[in-house]
């Protein structure tokens, strides 16, 4: 079975490009060019340059004592928490930069969710000198604020998006119908592994980095060749591509996915797409997503701004349907508790997406030489606000019920 | 080379004229304003209308239209209201209708029930601009033509002009060329497009040409229809929506829109 | 000329362990065990691992284009605020963690000024499993506040320290205070190359990991063996001292060493120990600071709180004595723009400390053949709040100008 | 093998009895306080007197005696003042007279010209926390024996054996040794300090012992005076002071100090 995407933009019957006709010949430029840009060596030593002199990879394989202790088994971290800009994003946003200049395009736009792809794509564009707009919520913009502030101070323009749930979902429509207006000059740089062919894939092979270096980290820290599992959370699902990618085609090596079940998968406060959703179109693809009976998108919940989206990429649609890729629904609670526990006993405040992955570890059945690889994409500097209440009103509700 | 049986759309482009469209989002002001507004727009002579199903997440909307959206799901429509609607339509209004959406809700709904009931209730054309050409000629195109439904296409000024061949040649009726590259109701002016708008001009379609998008007064309306066979009033018209449907007020609407 | 401690703790005329009785055997186990345990192979291998898998190092060499254009000369940035807790202070804190279990310590306590050495420290203890208290002046607490959530949130104490300017010298006293009232089970984590003997050598020996790594780094990606310069921010000067350290020997590459000038030298709210400092004892070490004709000491000023220290190291003061190091004064203004610029030009948010760094190489006059090495001390996350009122302020006065 | 000419402090050390001693800050609470205070503990019939020299960053103080270094230096206490008031008390003050502060200032005013206006005013001692026996060998020692000034350290629970006898042999006139580890003003319990007393009991000093450091009740005094030559009450007299300077409180004060 292939997990790659079909000459038509497809993985199996997700994907695809469902623009407008004035995107059309964006998207087609993209499409038609994509590969042979990213398959070039000018390009691909430009690429690798940035990642290891300016993003700092490789990012390490660190081991997890508390973790490993707590579940049993040998747990390591893959630190994307590490990377310049403090989440995995900058992997894609300086590849989609770097490609946009190559297209001639002379201003990008970008959505955001945690902010953590718009800082990313404003650290991208004021390296390489492009004009950066970032549509971010309202709501995100309040709950990740120290994510504006980088951004303005790297000089992108921040732009509030006040539709719907003032989340991501509404960032993306957005920063959607900006590229509408100005599609000639403008690139949109997509934060995930979502919206129209070939973004999905394009996201993926600038994200495959991450598994590209566990290919060469597993075998020289471990005493296996290849982990037996492999885990990520998934928002749109981009840190989790990446953390997948090759090790695809090895059955052997579990990939497990963890989604962000909100305040409970039953509660109507949830972003757990595969558990919830199903099949449909949005932002420009065939994928799983939240939405009523009538096709109408319905608005997620996640305590953790960067996986608060109805959907997921059209990939991880597939992995799901073919199996290949487990997928776990963790709660808000859960996922605070997993990333404070994780600061107290190892001193590695992570993201709380990150942290939806750490809390799906209790959800595997793991053996003592099970060799686990979690993908920690991105640090929680932007959530300390969140931790810090959250940690205030639990103390707060122990208190009460004493 | 119709594919489509004798259909309400292609008789009213063989009439001689200019042919003047509004379009109004199904639900909106309030759920049941659509077939008063109908009758309105048909006795105030307008050639025909397009018809939004609202969606959550249209991305090819402005704010204006997006709200409508909002206030008619709001509302309660749906796609069962909406076909109730129109079925009981017909009996009084003669104008074509072309329903224009985002594709999700149709997928939703099944794409050949879809088309059945639009062929049930007397829709005559479909515009769903997230709908690429590949893929309607691949899955849905033989839906669209059992239900003899017209398939209506967008191009803008970014489309190729082989992709203007093709698209017209799939198109039944009409091609609905965007004033420029934008979503709905923006401000751009219609003389910064008049390169544009002579191109499409001198370009040999087999449809006639509507052009839509950002036309808002009876200056745009004359300058555009000289180089279009029609021209879609979108924004504008759910613009004088905003307070509430007053019959009086929109029948002033579409009269100071003529020349 | 030797740079290198002599066996009382001096550096010519400066450093020793002027401590009072109750540490005298705590500082003179130190002292007497360092060495040994510094150069241990099972400590240097478990030191090295995590500064590897943890902190993530070797930080990359970065080019900065935009520097190079700007000063004529090509400029590279030595990414220390790519480490894990998001600046160097986290290379001596896990050297001087792991040192305190090799003593059998029970307990941390810790001063901080920005926050970026309590934050390190705080990492370390929750890594290495000890309770851990900070003390932070109430200023300091104040303008990084989320260095302070960050500590709380990785399980350490955070103490606010009332007396004096409020700020790192007065944390500094109460830490030494806290230890005097517990100097059996508790360990003494400085921050900087400060302090009594053996601190100020110790400290520097953990941070001269980024020299170290620098010459493999130079010639690997200039055209030269050694750089012209390596210039570095210096508050009590463990950046500097760590970058200057493995070219100290080497009197073609010339030490830049920038202090913070405050609101300028002459204004009374500055703090260029260098320039406005003489020969005292503060600390526990003899070494230059700020203070009156009666041996009062000064408050310090610099909009920088990692840097608002009236002293230096007794290194430092010896690296000027002697001329081995040049030292900058650069004030709040200039550090100001320098970190603003490098944001927008480069999208690296620098630690004002580093921007003072940044600010520095104004000051010098490069040719375009110089290889300069700039030591990015740490990232300006905890710095953002600063940034964001000085550009608000900064317009608003442009405006009233206008 | 005293290097020090006859001496107050060795002369009084000599004499029968526990000594009691009373630290306080100079220039606190008011500028000129100190030589009435001087009387007042001269005419209590206090054994000694330790001034503490006022620094703006004494790490081996607590809370209280901190404060009174702030408000000192506030009041203008400079090296000078203090040397100009305490030339005044020697008419009519006979008790010795400890100098006791941190280095810095000592250093800045310069140690030999420091020693030699110490003997002319006639101070005794001189106790310098954070000067180190090694320093205060290789440089020091020769200014405090030309100027007839004996020397003081402190000893801790903390100091080995070698150095006890390293800092006796050092040492003129009396150990101070601290009754816990801890800076000045701690809440230690001087019963939880038995066991250090006994130790210190046994050792065989040339120079008598005085524990100082949380001394602050009658009880306390009692308790340490059982293992000690003497005692030193500090940060609780300060803290008699602390609402401005009354004759009959503090006489009141060393009074109730007295078994
Ligand atoms: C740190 C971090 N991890 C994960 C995500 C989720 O995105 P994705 O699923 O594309 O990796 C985000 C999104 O903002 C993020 O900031
Ligand atoms: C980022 C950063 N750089 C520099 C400094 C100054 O310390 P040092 O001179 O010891 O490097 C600090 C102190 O907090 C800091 O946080």
């Amino acid at each position: 079975m292939s997990y790659q995407v079909d000459e038509n933009g497809f993985y199996g019957p997700y994907g695809g490009s469902y623009v407008p006709e004035v995107l059309f010949s964006n998207v087609e430029e993209l499409a038609e060019n994509y590969q042979a840009i990213l398959d070039d060596p000018g390009f691909q030593n430009e690429f690798k340059r940035l990642l290891r002199l300016y993003v700092g990879r490789e990012t390490p394989l660190c081991p997890s004592p508390y973790l490993s202790e707590l579940y049993g088994a040998c747990i390591w971290l893959k630190r994307e928490d590490l990377c310049h800009s403090g989440s995995h994003k900058i992997n894609n946003t300086l590849g989609q930069v770097l490609l946009a200049k190559r297209l001639g395009k002379k201003r990008i736009v970008a959505e955001t969710g945690a902010g953590s792809h718009g800082v990313a794509t404003a650290m991208a564009c004021a390296l390489l000198k492009m004009p950066c707009s970032v549509y971010m919520g309202e709501v995100d913009m309040e709950r990740q604020f120290p994510n504006v502030e980088r951004m303005r101070l790297l000089g992108a323009e921040v732009i509030p998006a006040v539709s719907g749930s003032k989340t991501l979902k509404d960032a993306t429509n957005e920063a959607f119908r900006h590229w509408i207006n100005n599609p000639t000059d403008t690139y949109y740089v997509i934060g995930s592994v979502v919206g129209p062919h070939p973004y999905p894939d394009m996201v993926t092979r600038f994200q495959s980095v991450i598994s590209r270096e566990l290919l060469d980290q597993v075998p020289e820290l471990t005493e296996q060749s290849l982990p037996d599992y492999v885990v990520a959370c998934v928002g749109g699902g981009s840190n989790a591509a990446g953390s997948f990618y090759h090790f695809l085609d090895h059955p052997g090596v579990r990939l497990i996915a963890a989604e962000a079940a909100g305040k409970g998968l039953n509660s109507g406060f949830s972003a757990a797409a595969t558990f919830l959703g199903k099949e449909g179109i949005l932002h420009g693809t065939k994928t799983k997503f939240m939405q009523t009976e009538e096709g109408q998108v319905l608005e997620a919940h996640s305590i953790s701004a960067g996986l608060d989206y109805p959907g997921i990429g059209p990939l991880h649609a597939y992995l799901h349907d073919t199996g290949r890729a487990e997928f776990v629904a963790v709660t808000d609670d859960e996922a605070m508790a997993a990333g404070i526990a994780l600061s107290e006993n190892e001193g590695i405040i992570p993201a709380i997406e990150s942290a939806h992955a750490l809390a799906a570890l209790a959800q595997l059945r793991l053996k003592p030489t099970d060799v686990v690889v979690l993908c920690l994409s991105g640090r929680g500097d932007k959530d300390l606000e969140t931790y810090i209440n959250y940690s205030t009103s639990q103390k707060a509700n122990h208190e009460s019920v004493k | 080379m119709s594919l489509l049986n004798e259909n309400r759309l292609s008789k009213m482009f063989s009439s001689p004229g200019k042919k003047r469209s509004i379009y109004l989002t199904a639900g909106y002001p309030k759920l049941h304003d659509t077939v008063p507004l109908l009758e309105i727009l048909q006795n105030s002579g307008i050639d025909f209308v397009e018809i939004g199903i609202p969606f959550s997440d249209s991305i090819m909307d402005g704010p204006v239209i997006l709200n409508s959206h909002q206030i008619a799901l709001g509302n309660g429509m749906t796609m069962d209201v909406l076909f109730d609607q129109l079925a009981a339509v017909r009996a009084h209004i003669s104008i074509p209708i072309v329903l224009m959406g985002s594709m999700n809700p149709v997928y939703q709904y099944g794409f050949d029930r879809f088309c059945k009931q639009c062929e049930k209730v007397g829709v005559d054309g479909l515009l769903l601009p997230d709908l690429p050409v590949i893929e309607f000629k691949k899955h849905y195109s033989d839906f669209y033509r059992e239900n003899n439904i017209a398939p209506v296409f967008m191009i803008s000024p970014q489309t190729s002009s082989a992709r203007l061949a093709e698209i017209d040649g799939l198109t039944e009726s009409f091609l609905y060329a965007v004033s420029s590259s934008s979503t709905t109701g923006a401000s751009s002016k219609m003389e910064d497009s008049q390169a544009y708008f002579e191109q499409l001009q001198i370009q040999n379609f087999r449809n006639p040409v509507v052009i839509g998008f950002n036309i808002k007064t009876r200056e745009d309306i004359k300058f555009v229809s000289q180089y279009a066979d029609g021209v879609i009033v979108g924004s504008a018209f759910i613009q004088a929506l905003e307070g509430g449907f007053d019959p009086d007020k929109i029948t002033g609407f579409i009269e100071g829109l003529k020349d």
